[in-house]
C-alpha cells in the first residue's frame, strides 16, 4: 500500500464543512472566540486599532461595532469563495489574495451602500471603516476559520464572537486609558508603554478563563 | 538623502516597530522564539524588498486611482510565495509562525513602505530602504525574542542559557500572551528614558 | 467610462500575472509540501513501528468490521493499521488515539503488539500549555510509562491506579488522563472486536 | 415632638458646641474706632456717600445702594469719618470700608417704626427691610428684600426659617432662639405676611431642644431635624421640610419656597417695627484657642480682634484664625479685619483641632461621594481638575457643587476637594465667557 | 492687644475626620493578623517565613521604585505596600518555595502599581496580578505546593484529617500524599470530571457539603493558601474592620451574596444542589471578599458601581469554579472587575440632586 494513502487512514483529514451542528459547538465557539482565546488579549490580532483607536470611549464603541460588522461579511464571502470556487478549481494557494481583495472591495462596498442608504450609520462607523482594510483581525478571522475547518454555520457564528472579543477588549481598554489620564505615570512610562502595560494586565486576568468549558 | 542613509534608517532612527510602532501583531504574536522571530524577520523582509521593489518599478505605470489595490496583490503575492516557500522547505518554522504569515499581507510596515517610499522613490532606493526597513523588523523581533526566549525558556535560538533547573521552573510567563505586552511596555519605556536623555544632552 | 475601464483592465493584469506566477511557484512547492507532510508523519509511524520488530515491515489498512469507534465524542474515527513483517506474520497494530485535553485534542500514534501490549507511541499533535499540558510531547515526562503497558494497568494513579498506576505530569492532569483514557479506549475497542487478547499479557 | 427629619447624604462632625452654647449673650459696647466695609451683602458694594471729616450719626447711610442686587450700608455709630479706604476684609482680598471714629452710641438716625404692620402695604415692608440694608445672616449674605420680590408668576407657598445651625461650634443662631424669641417670631411673621404664606415653618436640630420647645410653647410651628451637616443648606433643608428638590442650577423659589435665617428674622423685626437698620449682630467666638468662649452681640465694623479679647484672649497656640464655622469659613490671616452682617462665628482653633494632614492621592475610597448631599463624584470632578481636564470636570457635574466641605472632611487621603472643584468651577466660567467672547 | 496678629491661610473645611490613609491601612494590617496566626498553627512555621518574606520584598521594592523615580519614599511607609505583601502572602500555598512570593510581591508593587503611577492610580488589584503571574509562570508550583494543614500538640505537629472527605473515595491508593493535599475545591473540580460515572461524583459531593466539612472550612483545618482557609479568624478580622469604619460593608455582602446565590444554583453538578455555605466557606471568598474586592483603589467609588461590581465578581468565582480551568475564581473574577471599574464608574454616576434627566 501506498504510504501516503496508508496516512489518511490513519490521521483522518477532517472535511471542510461539517454536517452536524450542534448547540454545544456553538457556545464552545464564541466562549474561546470572546474570553479564552480573545483576539487581541491572547491571539494578538488587531493590536494596531487596539492601540489606536481605544483613547476614548466613543470611539471604541463604533469601531468595534465596524468591526463585529466587516467581520461577519468578510467571514460570509471569503468562506464562500473558498469552498465554492478555490477549492473546486484546486487554487486553494489563492486564499489570501482572494480573502484580502474581498475584504477590501467589500469595506468599499459597505462604505457606499452606507453612504447611500443610512448616512446615520455612515456618519458613526465612515471613519472606521478604511482603516479596518488593514486590520488583521478580519482577515485573521477569514483565514482562522479555514483553518478551523469551520462549516460556513460556525464560522459566522466564530467572526461574531472574535469581533464580540474585540469589542469588549477595546472597550475596557478605553475606560482604563481614560482613567490613565489622570494617573501619576512615571514619566518613562506615558503613552503607548502605559497602554502596553494595560493590554498586559488585561491579557493575565483573561488568563482567568483559560480552560473555560473545557 | 544618501543611498547609505536610505538603508540604515529604518533600522535604528525610524526603526518600524520601536519607533513607529507597525506592525505589532506579528511581533507580539511570534516573538516567543529567536527562531519565530528570525523566520518572520526575513519572511517580512523578503516581501518588503520584493513588492518596494515592483512598486517602484512600476510606480509611473499604475495609475494611482487603482494604486492601493495593486500594491495590495502586489504584496499579496509575494506572501503567498513565502508562504509556499516556506511551507514546502522549512515546514517546522512554517507550522510555527502558523496564520500570522498569511497576515504579513495586512502588515502596515509593507504597505506603508510601498505607499510612503516605494512610490516616490527609485528603484535602487526603494530596495534599500526595503532592506533596511526589514532588518530593522527583524532586529526588532530578535530583541524581543531574546528576553522573552531567554526569560520564559532559559534559551537563547534553542541553546540552553540558564541550565537545567531554570529550565524545569522558568518564567512561563514570558513566552505566553501576557509576556508579550509586559516586555514591550518596558523596552518603550527604555527607549523612551534614552530619547529624554539624548534631548536632554542636546539642550 | 474608458476610463474605468482602462483602469480596471490594469488591474486585472496585475492580477492576472500574479495569479500566473502565484500558480507556477505553487506547482513547484505543492508537491513537495505534500511529500513533506507524508515524510514527517511516516517517519514517526516507522519510529513507532520499529518497537514491533525490525527488518522491512509492510503496512496495511486493518479492516474489522465489528469495530466500534470510541472517538466519536472529538468527531475522530479509530482506524487502525496491521504491521506485518516481510515473512507475512502479523507483528502488531498502529492506531491513532485522540483525546480531548485541556485546550486541544492531543492525538497519540501507538504501537501495540498482537498480544495487546503497549510497544511504542508518539504524539503527533497537541496544543496544550506549554510548560504544562505541553510537556506530554516529552516522552521522558509521561509516555515513557505506557511501553509494555496494556489496557488493564493504562490508568493514572490518582484515578485509582494504585501504587502500579501511572505518574500524571505535575500539573497537568487533564492531559495526562487525556493521553491515558484515549489510549486505553482504543485497545479496548481492539479487543472488544477481537484484534487483540482482553487480557494482554504483562512482561 | 413629631418625627425628626431629614435629607440624604452628608455627615456628622463632631458639634464642639458646648463651648459656647450656655453662654448668654454679652452685648458689646462699639469699639474706638469702627471699620464698616461696603460689601458686606451678597452683589454689588455700596457706594460711599460720606467723606474723610464726615460727622455722620448711628443709623445713618454711609453708603447707597448700587443696582438691584445690591443694599445701603449704615453707621453703627455716632461719630466722625476717618477714612475711607480699602482694609483686609475676613477674606484675604481687601474692600472698601468707611473708618469712623466712635463718639457715642445712643439714639441715632432711624427709621420710622412701621408699627401696624399687619395693616401695612407689602411694598412698604419690602422697601423697609431693602432701605434697612438687611440681607441674609446665614450664609451667602443675600439681600432679603431680593428674595421677597419673587419675579411674576411665582407663587411661593411655603416659608422655612433656618434654624438649623449646623456648622460645628457655631452657637450664634441658637442663643439667639433662647433669647431674641419674640423677635424672631414678629421677624418671621412679617416675612410670613409679605410671602403670603400663612404657616411658616422653622427647622431646628434635635441637639437644640431647649430652643424647639421654647419656640413650640410659644405656638410656632417646629420641623425637628436629625443633626447631620450640612442639614441648613437651603437646598438640603428645604428637601429636609418639605421633601421638594430644587432643580439643579435652579432657586428656591423655584419650588415655592422661600429660607430665611433666625437671625435674618430678627433684623427684619427690628427694621419694620422699630425702624433700625441692620447694624449689629450676634457672633460665635469660639474654638480652644481663646479662653472664655461665647455669644457676642456686636455692631459691625468691630474689629476681630476686639471680640477675641472679649472672649478672654487668645489661649496656646493658635493654629488658625476662622471667620464662620469650620467646614465653610474662611481663613483669616489677620486679627485686624472687621465683623460684617454675615459673622456668624470666629474661631481661634488650635492645632489640635485643625486638621493637617498632608494631601495624599486619592485612594478611591468613595467616602466623599458617599456623603455628598448634592450626589456628585467629588474625586472624579478634582482628579480631572488636577490634571486640567476641565472639561471632564464640567462633565461631572463641577458647577453643582455648593462647597460645602463635606467630602474633603471625609477624605482619607486629605484631599483638597473642595479646591480642586472651585477652580475648576472658576476655570469652567472662565471657559465658557471665552467660547461666549 | 492682641490686634494685628497673623495667622496661617488655609481653605476650607478647617476640621476634618479621623481617618486617614495610613490609619486605614494599617488597621486592614491589624486585621489580617488574626489569619496569620491561623497560618502558623496550620501550616507551621514555613508560613510565617513567607508571609515575612513577601511583606519585606514589597516594602523594599515600593521604597527602590519611589527612590528610582525620585518620588518621596515616605510613601513606602504608609502600609499599602505592607498590606499588599500580606495578601500576596496569604495567596500562595504553604508548601512554595520562598522565592515564589518574593517575585510575586516585587512584581505587584513593580509593575502593578508603581509603573502605573503609586498608591491611588494603579488599575488592578496589585497583589492578585501578582497572583496571577506567579500561576502563569509556575503553574506547578502555584497549583500544587499545597501542605495539608497540621496541628500542635505537645510540641509536636500532627496531620489532621483534611477536608472531611474521605481520601479512599478520591483515589483507591491508599492515602492522599500528605504534601499533595487537595484543596476542598481541587477535590470538587474533581468530582465534575467523573460525570461519566455515576454515584461517585454525589457521593463525593455530599461529603464535601456535610456538616463536619463545613465546620473544618469554617475554623481552617483544610488546606489550601497560607491566608485563605480559616473563615472565622478572617471574619474576626473583618468585624475589626467594620468597627473601625474602614469596610463599606456593600462590596463584601453583595459579593457574598452573589457566590452563595450562585453557588446553589450551578455549585453542584447540575441546578439547584450546590451548597451555599460550602462555596462562601471554601477558598478564597472569605479572603477575597473582605480584604481584596475591598480594595477601594481598584473597585468603583459610586454605590451602585459597587454592589454591581461584588455581583459580577461573584458571578465569575462561581463560572470559573464550576467550567473553568481552575479549581479557583476568585482572584481571576476580582482581577476581571477590576478592568471594568472605570466602566462602571461611568455608568453608575449618581444623577446630581435636582438634576433632571435629560429628553425625559
Ligand atoms: C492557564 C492554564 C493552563 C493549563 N493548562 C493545562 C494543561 O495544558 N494540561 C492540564 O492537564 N492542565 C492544565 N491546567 C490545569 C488544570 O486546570 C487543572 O488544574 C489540572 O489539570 C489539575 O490539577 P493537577 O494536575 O495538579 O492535579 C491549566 C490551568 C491553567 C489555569
Ligand atoms: C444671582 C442670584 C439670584 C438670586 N435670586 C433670588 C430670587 O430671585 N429669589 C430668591 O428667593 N432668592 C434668590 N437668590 C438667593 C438664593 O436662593 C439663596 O438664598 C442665596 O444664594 C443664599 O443662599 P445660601 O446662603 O444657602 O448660600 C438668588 C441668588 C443668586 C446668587
Ligand atoms: C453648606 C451650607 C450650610 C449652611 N448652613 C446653614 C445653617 O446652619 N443655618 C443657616 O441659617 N443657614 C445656613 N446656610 C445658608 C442657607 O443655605 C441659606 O442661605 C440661608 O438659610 C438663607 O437664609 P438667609 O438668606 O436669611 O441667610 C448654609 C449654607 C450652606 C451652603
Ligand atoms: C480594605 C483594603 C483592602 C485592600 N486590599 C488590597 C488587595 O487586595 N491587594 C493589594 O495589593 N492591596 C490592597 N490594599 C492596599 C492598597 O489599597 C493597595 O496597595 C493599592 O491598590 C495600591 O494602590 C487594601 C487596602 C484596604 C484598605
Ligand atoms: S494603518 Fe496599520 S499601523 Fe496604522 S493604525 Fe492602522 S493597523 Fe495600525
Ligand atoms: S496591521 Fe493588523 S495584523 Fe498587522 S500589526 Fe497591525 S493590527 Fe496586527
Ligand atoms: S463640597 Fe461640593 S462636592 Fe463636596 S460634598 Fe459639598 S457639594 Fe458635594
Ligand atoms: S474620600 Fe478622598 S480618598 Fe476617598 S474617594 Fe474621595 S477623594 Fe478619594
Ligand atoms: S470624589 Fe474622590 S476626589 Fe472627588
Amino acid at each position: 500500500m501506498n504510504p501516503s494513502m496508508l496516512m489518511s487512514v490513519v490521521v483522518s483529514v477532517p472535511e471542510g464543512g461539517e454536517p452536524s451542528f450542534s448547540i454545544a459547538k456553538m457556545m464552545a465557539i464564541i466562549v474561546s472566540a470572546v474570553f479564552i482565546n480573545n483576539f487581541v488579549l491572547s491571539r494578538f490580532l488587531g493590536i494596531c486599532p487596539f492601540l489606536g483607536v481605544s483613547k476614548q470611549l466613543d470611539s471604541a464603541v463604533g469601531m468595534g461595532a465596524a468591526v463585529v460588522f466587516v467581520m461577519v461579511l468578510a467571514t460570509l464571502g471569503s468562506w464562500l469563495i473558498y469552498y465554492n470556487m478555490l477549492v473546486p478549481s484546486g487554487l486553494e494557494y489563492l486564499r489570501t489574495i482572494t480573502f484580502i481583495i474581498i475584504i477590501a472591495s467589500l469595506v468599499q462596498l459597505v462604505e457606499l451602500v452606507l453612504q447611500k442608504f443610512s448616512p446615520a450609520l455612515y456618519d458613526a462607523l465612515g471613519i472606521y471603516l478604511p482603516l479596518i482594510t488593514t486590520n488583521c483581525a478580519i482577515l485573521g478571522v477569514a483565514v482562522l476559520n479555514i483553518d478551523d475547518k469551520f462549516s460556513l454555520g460556525y464560522s459566522l457564528i466564530n467572526s461574531v464572537g472574535a469581533g464580540i472579543g474585540f469589542t469588549l477588549a477595546l472597550v475596557l481598554m478605553a475606560g482604563l486609558r481614560e482613567r490613565m489620564e489622570t494617573a501619576n505615570v512615571p514619566a518613562a512610562l506615558k503613552g503607548l508603554p502605559i497602554a502596553f502595560l494595560i493590554a498586559g494586565a488585561m491579557s493575565i486576568a483573561f488568563l482567568g478563563f483559560a480552560g473555560l468549558g473545557g | 538623502m544618501s543611498l547609505a542613509q536610505n538603508f540604515s534608517r529604518g533600522i535604528v532612527k525610524d526603526n518600524p516597530i520601536f519607533k513607529q510602532v507597525l506592525g505589532m501583531c506579528p511581533f507580539l504574536a511570534v516573538t516567543t522564539s529567536v527562531e519565530n522571530a528570525l523566520g518572520m524577520g526575513a519572511a517580512a523582509t523578503f516581501v518588503l524588498v520584493f513588492s518596494n521593489f515592483l512598486v517602484s518599478l512600476f510606480r509611473k505605470v499604475i495609475p494611482s486611482k487603482v494604486r492601493i489595490p495593486s500594491y495590495i496583490v502586489i504584496i499579496a503575492t509575494f506572501v503567498t510565495l513565502v508562504d509556499l516557500l516556506m511551507n514546502a522547505y522549512l515546514p517546522a518554522l512554517h507550522q510555527s509562525l502558523g496564520i500570522f504569515i498569511p497576515l504579513i499581507v495586512v502588515n502596515c510596515i509593507i504597505l506603508g513602505r510601498a505607499e510612503g517610499f516605494a512610490n516616490k522613490n527609485k528603484v535602487l532606493p526603494s530596495v534599500l530602504d526595503g532592506i533596511g526597513m526589514g532588518l530593522g523588523f527583524t532586529l526588532a523581533m530578535v530583541v524581543m525574542a531574546t528576553f522573552r526566549e531567554i526569560l520564559g525558556n532559559g534559551s537563547w535560538l534553542g541553546f540552553n542559557l540558564l541550565g537545567e533547573s531554570y529550565q524545569n521552573q522558568p518564567l512561563l510567563i514570558a513566552i505566553l500572551a501576557p509576556g508579550a505586552f509586559i516586555i514591550m511596555a518596558f523596552i518603550l519605556g527604555f527607549f523612551n528614558i534614552m530619547e529624554k536623555r539624548k534631548r536632554g544632552g542636546v539642550k | 467610462m474608458g476610463e474605468i475601464i482602462r483602469v480596471g483592465l490594469m488591474l486585472m493584469l496585475v492580477a492576472v500575472i500574479a495569479a500566473v506566477a502565484l500558480g507556477y511557484v505553487n506547482s513547484v512547492t505543492s508537491p513537495i509540501i505534500a511529500e513533506q507532510k507524508e515524510q514527517a508523519k511516516l517517519a514517526a509511524m516507522i519510529d513507532v513501528a520499529g518497537s514491533l520488530g525490525a527488518g522491512n515491515l509492510v503496512f496495511d489498512t486493518l479492516s474489522v468490521p465489528e469495530l466500534a469507534n470510541p472517538y466519536a465524542g472529538v468527531d475522530e474515527t479509530l482506524a487502525v493499521v496491521a504491521v506485518t513483517d516481510s515473512t507475512g506474520s502479523e507483528l502488531g497494530y498502529l492506531f491513532v488515539a485522540y483525546g480531548k485535553g485541556y485546550s486541544s485534542t492531543v492525538q497519540t500514534l501507538i504501537a501495540v503488539n498482537t498480544s495487546g501490549t503497549v510497544t511504542g507511541n508518539t504524539v503527533l499533535y497537541q496544543q496544550e500549555t506549554p510548560g504544562l499540558g505541553a510537556n506530554v510531547s516529552n516522552p521522558a515526562k509521561f509516555l515513557y510509562q505506557f511501553d509494555d503497558r496494556n489496557a488493564s494497568t493504562l490508568v493514572l494513579k490518582k484515578d485509582g491506579g494504585g501504587a502500579e498506576g501511572l505518574d500524571a505530569i505535575t500539573g497537568s492532569t487533564i492531559t495526562s488522563r487525556a493521553v491515558t483514557c484515549s489510549v486505553k479506549a482504543g485497545l479496548d475497542a481492539l479487543s472488544d472486536a477481537g484484534v487483540i487478547p482482553v487480557e494482554g499479557g504483562v512482561i | 415632638m413629631s418625627k425628626v427629619k431629614s435629607f440624604a447624604g452628608g455627615t456628622h462632625p463632631p458639634g464642639n458646641k458646648e463651648h459656647s452654647s450656655g453662654a448668654a449673650v454679652v452685648r458689646l459696647p462699639a469699639p474706638e474706632v469702627v471699620t464698616v466695609p461696603l460689601c458686606q451683602h451678597l452683589g454689588a458694594p455700596s457706594k460711599p456717600v460720606v467723606k474723610p471729616g464726615d460727622q455722620v450719626l448711628k443709623g445713618s447711610v454711609i453708603g447707597e445702594q448700587n443696582g438691584f442686587i445690591s443694599l445701603p450700608t449704615h453707621s453703627p455709630v455716632n461719630g466722625k469719618v476717618l477714612r475711607v479706604e480699602n482694609v483686609p476684609m475676613p477674606h484675604m482680598r481687601s474692600g472698601p470700608a468707611v473708618v469712623i471714629k466712635t463718639e457715642s452710641e445712643d439714639g441715632g438716625e432711624v427709621y420710622e417704626p412701621i408699627t401696624d404692620w399687619e395693616h401695612a402695604d407689602t411694598s412698604e415692608l419690602v422697601n423697609r427691610i431693602r432701605e434697612a440694608g438687611v440681607c441674609g445672616m446665614g450664609g451667602a449674605s443675600f439681600p432679603t428684600y431680593v428674595k421677597l420680590s419673587p419675579p411674576e408668576g411665582v407663587t411661593i407657598d411655603t416659608l422655612i426659617i433656618n434654624g438649623v445651625e449646623c456648622e460645628p461650634y457655631l452657637t450664634a443662631d441658637h442663643r439667639l432662639m433662647l433669647e431674641r424669641t419674640q423677635d424672631l417670631i414678629t421677624g418671621m411673621n412679617i416675612l410670613a405676611s409679605v410671602l403670603g404664606v400663612t404657616d411658616p415653618v422653622i427647622g431646628i436640630e434635635v441637639n437644640k431642644p431647649d430652643a424647639i420647645k421654647l419656640l413650640q410653647e410659644k405656638g410656632v410651628k417646629v420641623v425637628s431635624l436629625r443633626v447631620q451637616y450640612p442639614q441648613g443648606a437651603e437646598k438640603q433643608l428645604i428637601s429636609a421640610v418639605t421633601g421638594r428638590v430644587v432643580p439643579a442650577g435652579g432657586l428656591p423659589l423655584n419650588v415655592g419656597v422661600v429660607v430665611q435665617n433666625v437671625g435674618t428674622c430678627v433684623a427684619v423685626a427690628e427694621a419694620v417695627c422699630s425702624g433700625m437698620p441692620s447694624i449689629r449682630r450676634i457672633t460665635t467666638v469660639s474654638g480652644l484657642g481663646v479662653n472664655k468662649p461665647g455669644n457676642f452681640d456686636v455692631c459691625v465694623g468691630t474689629p476681630v480682634s476686639v471680640l477675641i479679647e472679649a472672649a478672654g484672649g487668645y489661649q496656646g497656640e493658635v493654629k488658625r484664625l476662622v471667620s464662620g464655622g469650620p467646614m465653610m469659613g474662611i481663613a483669616m490671616f489677620t486679627d485686624a479685619a472687621p465683623v460684617t452682617k454675615g459673622t456668624s462665628g470666629i474661631l481661634a482653633l488650635s492645632p489640635g483641632e485643625v486638621r493637617d494632614v498632608e494631601e495624599g492621592p486619592c485612594i478611591r475610597c468613595g467616602k466623599c461621594v458617599d456623603v455628598c448631599p448634592l450626589n456628585l463624584v467629588p474625586c472624579t470632578i478634582a482628579t480631572a481638575s488636577e490634571f486640567g481636564k476641565w472639561e471632564d470636570a464640567e462633565k461631572a457635574g463641577a458647577l453643582n457643587c455648593m462647597a460645602c466641605g463635606t467630602c474633603s472632611y471625609v477624605c482619607p487621603a486629605g484631599r483638597y476637594l473642595v479646591q480642586h472643584i472651585k477652580r475648576a468651577q472658576s476655570e469652567i466660567r472662565a471657559l465658557a465667557r471665552e467660547r461666549e467672547a | 492687644m492682641t490686634g494685628n496678629r497673623m495667622f496661617d491661610l488655609a481653605v476650607s473645611p478647617h476640621i476634618g475626620s479621623s481617618q486617614n490613609t495610613k490609619r486605614i491601612m494599617w488597621d486592614v494590617v491589624i486585621a489580617l493578623i488574626p489569619a496569620l496566626v491561623a497560618a502558623f498553627w496550620f501550616f507551621g512555621p514555613r508560613a510565617l517565613m513567607l508571609v515575612a518574606a513577601s511583606v519585606g520584598a514589597a516594602v523594599l521594592t515600593e521604597w527602590l521604585c519611589l527612590k528610582f523615580m525620585k518620588r518621596p519614599v515616605n510613601f513606602a511607609f504608609d502600609g499599602s505596600a505592607v498590606v499588599t505583601g500580606l495578601l500576596l502572602a496569604y495567596n500562595v500555598p504553604s508548601g512554595v518555595p520562598w522565592w515564589i512570593p518574593v517575585l510575586g510581591s516585587a512584581f505587584a508593587i513593580a509593575v502593578a502599581k508603581q509603573a502605573f503611577g503609586g498608591l491611588g492610580h494603579n488599575i488592578v488589584n496589585p497583589a492578585l496580578l501578582g497572583r496571577a503571574f506567579l500561576v502563569a509562570s509556575f503553574p506547578v508550583l502555584m497549583t500544587a505546593g499545597w501542605i495539608a494543614p497540621m496541628e500542635w500538640k505537645d510540641g509536636h505537629r500532627i496531620d489532621v484529617q483534611s477536608c472531611g472527605v474521605s481520601t479512599a473515595l478520591l483515589s483507591e491508593s491508599d492515602e492522599l500524599d500528605a504534601l499533595s493535599g487537595a484543596t476542598p475545591l481541587n477535590v470538587l473540580k474533581q468530582t465534575f470530571s467523573w460525570e461519566g460515572e455515576p454515584g461517585r461524583g454525589e457521593e463525593v459531593r455530599a461529603m464535601l457539603f456535610s456538616k463536619q466539612s463545613l465546620k473544618n472550612l469554617f475554623m481552617g483545618r483544610v488546606g489550601g493558601c497560607i491566608g485563605e482557609t480559616s473563615a472565622i479568624m478572617l471574619l474576626l478580622g473583618a468585624i475589626y474592620l467594620v468597627l473601625r469604619g474602614v469596610l463599606e460593608l456593600r462590596l463584601p455582602l453583595s459579593y457574598l451574596g452573589s457566590v452563595a446565590l450562585f453557588g446553589w444554583l450551578f455549585g453542584g453538578s447540575g441546578w439547584f444542589n450546590g451548597n451555599p455555605l460550602f462555596h462562601l466557606l471554601a477558598g478564597g471568598v472569605i479572603l477575597g471578599g473582605f480584604f481584596m474586592i475591598t480594595d477601594m483603589v481598584t473597585t468603583p467609588v459610586t454605590k451602585k458601581g459597587r454592589i454591581i461590581f461584588g455581583i459580577g465578581a461573584g458571578l465569575l468565582t462561581m463560572v470559573i469554579r464550576r467550567w473553568g480551568g481552575y479549581p479557583e475564581g476568585c482572584s481571576y473574577s476580582i482581577l476581571l472587575m477590576n478592568l471594568g471599574t472605570p466602566l462602571i464608574d461611568r455608568y453608575t454616576r449618581p444623577r446630581a440632586f435636582g438634576e433632571v434627566k435629560k429628553n425625559g
